[in-house]
């Protein structure tokens, strides 16, 4: 078992959100732009990263029985400052994300991977396994939120792309846009597999 | 008395949790293959969301506002999630048999539901009364009920469809969803929210 | 190994620890927060308001009028009155309540206007968040113009498409006018 | 009106119309010609137009269908005439000066979102037609939403966006006024067809020539129209005797906007549509609520698309609990 591969697996092979299909709540509701997309990504990311870290570093003092509630816990403590942090200093995205911060809590990415990554694997292969999770589902909230803002606005991270004439697909920014474009991009990546093989 | 069944319908058809909100995706697609089944999420979560809004939101102005811990919102809202859905699961099985038989499989899956602990954060944030949260609790999880059901039925069809082989399961689910959102899009600005 | 005092004890210490965590956190962001939050206000003060040195959020009063609250922040240069910026909101928007930043000048001009919050549909009646749409608003005043959309008469360009919006913020924007010529342009006369 | 492939995937036989897959081409064009008395009337009150958007639709349906049919490995069907059938219906959920790349895109959403991605004709669950036309509707609201005054009308030719009889009355309704504005439209207008509106959707008369034919060829069944139509009635009925200064009158209703297009050609899709006659009451039941609360008490002026997309939705649970136990459980 190579750090490498802990890495790099979340990004494709199981990327949580295209492979996996965990973490739909957040990755529909906020893509409605590149920017809140990463955002949101991001904001996950070090949850994930910090809980997996301190329950990979609890594993072995942690009693089997109780060990939801103790996870939850974590998890929700770095939400919190999470939620806390945003507020105080990016106070326009945490306003964009809305309830959608406080709700990483119930993101099952975070919870699975505590469960089962962390609470059996070292505190670095945790690190490694939280940070390309992460990273994996900022990516594919990043193509999410692309797809929509520049077909939806016209625009990417707020630069004009579609020239000035383009007349803006809105439905694409609104929910039935959402789940549409999620819905065919997974079929895409069902496709590129079953090619592969 | 107008303003509750306003907020009812709001909450139901014109902000629907599911198909307006992105709450409780997970479950929306994970217990929709069948109707049957799907009627008894619905039912499980219209029970623990009503009870959660109703609890959460005492906790919150009695205990956490009283002693200047709102930051701590987020941990004991979830707590309370997940100490009630036990404590439901712990009731029913005792009361009834058979009603532990139909909903004893969802409660547990109900912890993770986004929607409830949404619901409420929500009833804090819009600033409710404890009535209003109740019916605003119960109403959120109904329409997650109608939503689900109704989605389950499509999918029973489609099931049977020629649906290309990529898209089978949860794509073509997702793409449903979005002609279902679609469809709710109409009870826009039936209620001024 | 798992006995119930082992785990009542781990669960007591997490949760302990997580709490003294949160508490050190939050005293420490404690105040960006509430920062932020006059930020945003201000941001909203600033945009309609003729340049101040004042704080305005310091100069706040309170009135009722015809059975609502408005909030006027007097924005002042070298101690000298420049304008009044209220906030205003209307409950007959498409879907939902528009609230909105109004500056209004002493004598009655409107200074400027900024959209806060709305749920108005995007691509229709979100276009009010437009300059193109609030810049109309800009000099205008009570009574010797019609502050209506053109389609009630007034001078008002509604958006195409969307006549609802517009209307609810031309009624907001009144009702911001009315309050503060029944408070403050009596007083200087 | 994608209908009757029906017969390729289910065991139940209730419906009347349809005898074997072989008669799905002959029902198509049954229903095509159905629709060209208002093709007809759709020139006569806006001129060429309204020609240009129905050629543009189904040229842009018909290749759509056949490019998609090749992407998902299925035969070419194309002359079948669903795809044409779709792509008239489309039309005249358009306003007759619609951009023509807005009718390219409606195409590729009925094609697309509303049929192929769904394994294609008799196995969508949502009328094509309609999902493109909401579709159309919340994406380009202002296009959608801009029509011209037949030519006939007090505006001429010249007119670029006149209201709707719909747009007036929801106008007088949001502002608690009295019936103002949409009184001064003559209902003999509304009931030929004079008035802006959707291409298609305009002329009543000519909508119900083309339904009469297809009753007669039993190609759409009495249920769905009547009972959409009757609950319409109702609904607006009981409102407009207790103040008829302040409703609309059931013939209003019933000739304005959209309503005879969706009752009489919409809602009596095969495919997308209950299969038993009780179950098809209670769909056309549920769209004629729909499309009233909608036009009473919501934002958007007209609901009919709306309504019969919801409705949609419910046919699989309508079937579920109307159709006889034994053939339900043959289902799994």
């Amino acid at each position: 078992m190579s750090g490498l591969r802990e890495f790099t697996k979340g990004i494709w092979e199981v990327n949580p959100l295209l492979k996996l299909v965990l973490g739909m709540c957040p990755a529909l509701a906020v893509t409605t732009s590149a920017e809140n997309g990463v955002g949101m990504g991001l904001a996950a990311t070090f949850v994930l990263v910090c809980s997996n870290v301190i329950i990979s570093m609890m594993r072995k003092i942690i009693p089997k029985k109780v060990r939801i509630p103790v996870f939850i816990v974590v998890i929700a403590s770095f939400v919190t400052i999470v939620d806390l942090v945003m507020h105080g200093f990016f106070i326009e995205l945490y306003k964009s994300l809305g309830l959608f911060i406080p709700l990483i809590v119930v993101n099952c990415i975070i919870l699975g991977r505590a469960e089962a990554f962390a609470s059996r694997n070292g505190v670095f292969y945790s690190l490694l396994d939280g940070l390309g999770m992460g990273l994996g589902f900022t990516l594919a909230l990043l193509v999410l939120g692309s797809i929509r803002e520049i077909i939806g606005n016209g625009t990417i991270f707020g630069i004009m792309v579609m020239g000035a004439s383009y007349e803006k697909f809105l439905i694409m920014i609104l929910p039935p846009g959402a789940f549409v474009t999620l819905g065919l991009l997974l079929g895409l990546m069902n496709k590129i597999e079953m090619n592969k093989k | 008395m107008t303003e509750i069944f306003l907020l009812i319908i709001s909450a139901v058809f014109v902000n629907n949790f599911v198909l307006a909100r992105f709450l409780g995706i997970c479950p929306y697609l994970g217990v929709s293959k069948r109707v049957e089944t799907a009627v008894g999420m619905g039912a499980a979560v219209v029970f623990v969301m009503t009870l959660a809004s109703v609890v959460s939101w005492s906790v919150h102005y009695y205990l956490l506002v009283k002693f200047g811990l709102e930051y701590l919102q987020i941990i004991a809202f979830i707590l309370i999630i997940a100490a009630l859905v036990q404590l439901v699961e712990m009731f029913v099985q005792k009361m009834s048999q058979s009603l532990y038989k139909a909903l004893g499989i969802y409660l547990p899956l109900i912890t993770t539901n986004c929607a409830v602990l949404g619901v409420s954060i929500l009833n804090i944030q819009k600033k409710f009364t404890l009535l209003y949260t109740l019916f605003y609790g119960f109403a959120a999880s109904l329409g997650f009920g109608l939503a689900i059901v109704i989605f389950a039925g499509i999918r029973e069809r489609i099931e049977l469809m020629d649906v290309p082989k990529p898209l089978k399961g949860i794509s073509i689910g997702l793409i449903t969803a979005g002609i279902l959102s679609l469809a709710f899009l109409g009870f826009s600005g039936l209620v001024k929210e | 190994m798992d006995t119930v005092p082992r785990m009542v004890a781990v669960l007591t210490i997490v949760c302990c620890v997580a709490a003294i965590a949160l508490s050190q956190v939050y005293s420490v962001t404690k105040e960006p927060i509430a920062n932020a939050e006059k930020n945003e206000q201000l941001k909203a003060i600033k945009a309609v308001l003729p340049p101040y040195d004042n704080d305005p959020l310091k100069e706040v009063e309170k009135h009722k009028y015809e059975g609502s609250t408005f909030e006027f922040y007097a924005g002042k240069k070298a101690g000298e009155l420049v304008g009044r910026a209220v906030k205003v909101k209307s409950d007959s928007g498409y879907s939902g309540t528009i609230e909105a930043m109004l500056g209004i000048a002493p004598d009655g001009k409107i200074t400027g206007l900024y959209i806060l919050k709305h749920s108005e549909t995007p691509g229709l009646g979100a276009k009010i968040v437009e300059k193109a749409f609030t810049d109309q608003f800009t000099g205008k005043q009570l009574g010797k113009c019609n502050l209506c959309v053109k389609k009630d008469g007034g001078d008002i360009d509604q958006i195409t498409g969307a006549t609802i919006s517009p209307r609810a913020v031309c009624f907001a924007v009144r009702q911001g006018l009315l309050a503060h010529k029944a408070l403050y342009e009596k007083k200087s006369e | 009106m994608t209908s009757s492939a029906k017969t390729n995937f289910l065991v139940v036989s209730s419906s009347p119309h349809i005898k074997a897959a072989g008669s799905v081409s002959r029902i198509m064009w049954d229903v095509n010609l159905a629709l060209i008395p208002a093709a007809i009337a759709a020139v006569y009150f806006f001129g060429l137009p309204a020609l240009r958007t129905i050629v543009i639709t189904v040229i842009s349906c018909v290749v759509f269908e056949a490019a998609l049919q090749k992407l998902f490995g299925k035969r070419i069907t194309i002359s079948d005439g669903s795809a044409v059938v779709t792509g008239v219906l489309l039309a005249y959920n358009l306003p007759p000066t619609a951009p023509w790349w807005m009718a390219i895109v409606g195409g590729f959403v009925a094609m697309f979102l509303g049929k192929h991605l769904y394994g294609g004709l008799g196995n969508n669950p949502f009328n094509p037609a309609l999902v493109s036309r909401v579709v159309l509707l919340v994406a380009w609201p202002s296009f959608m939403t801009t029509f011209p005054a037949p030519l006939g009308g007090k505006g001429g030719a010249d007119a670029i966006s006149t209201a709707t009889p719909l747009n007036l009355l929801k106008t007088d309704m949001d502002m608690g006024l009295h019936l103002r504005n949409s009184a001064s439209v003559p209902l003999s207008d509304l009931f030929v067809g004079n008035v802006a509106g959707s291409l298609g959707e305009v002329s009543a008369l000519a909508l119900l020539l083309g339904a009469i034919y297809l009753l007669m060829r039993k190609v759409i069944s009495w249920h769905i129209p009547v009972s959409y139509m009757g609950t319409v009635v109702i609904f607006s009925g009981i409102y407009w005797i207790i103040d008829p200064t302040a409703y609309a009158s059931p013939a209003f209703h019933l000739f304005a906007g959209g309503l005879m297009l969706g009752a009489l050609f919409m809602a009596t899709d095969m495919v997308t549509t209950p299969m038993t006659g009780r179950g098809m009451l209670i769909f056309g039941v549920g769209c004629g609520l729909l499309t009233m609360i909608i036009r009473f008490y919501g934002g958007y002026p007209e609901g009919v698309s709306f309504s019969i997309l919801f409705m949609n939705a419910l046919t699989p649970l309508i079937d579920k609990f109307t159709k006889p136990k034994v053939l339900g459980e043959v289902k799994k």
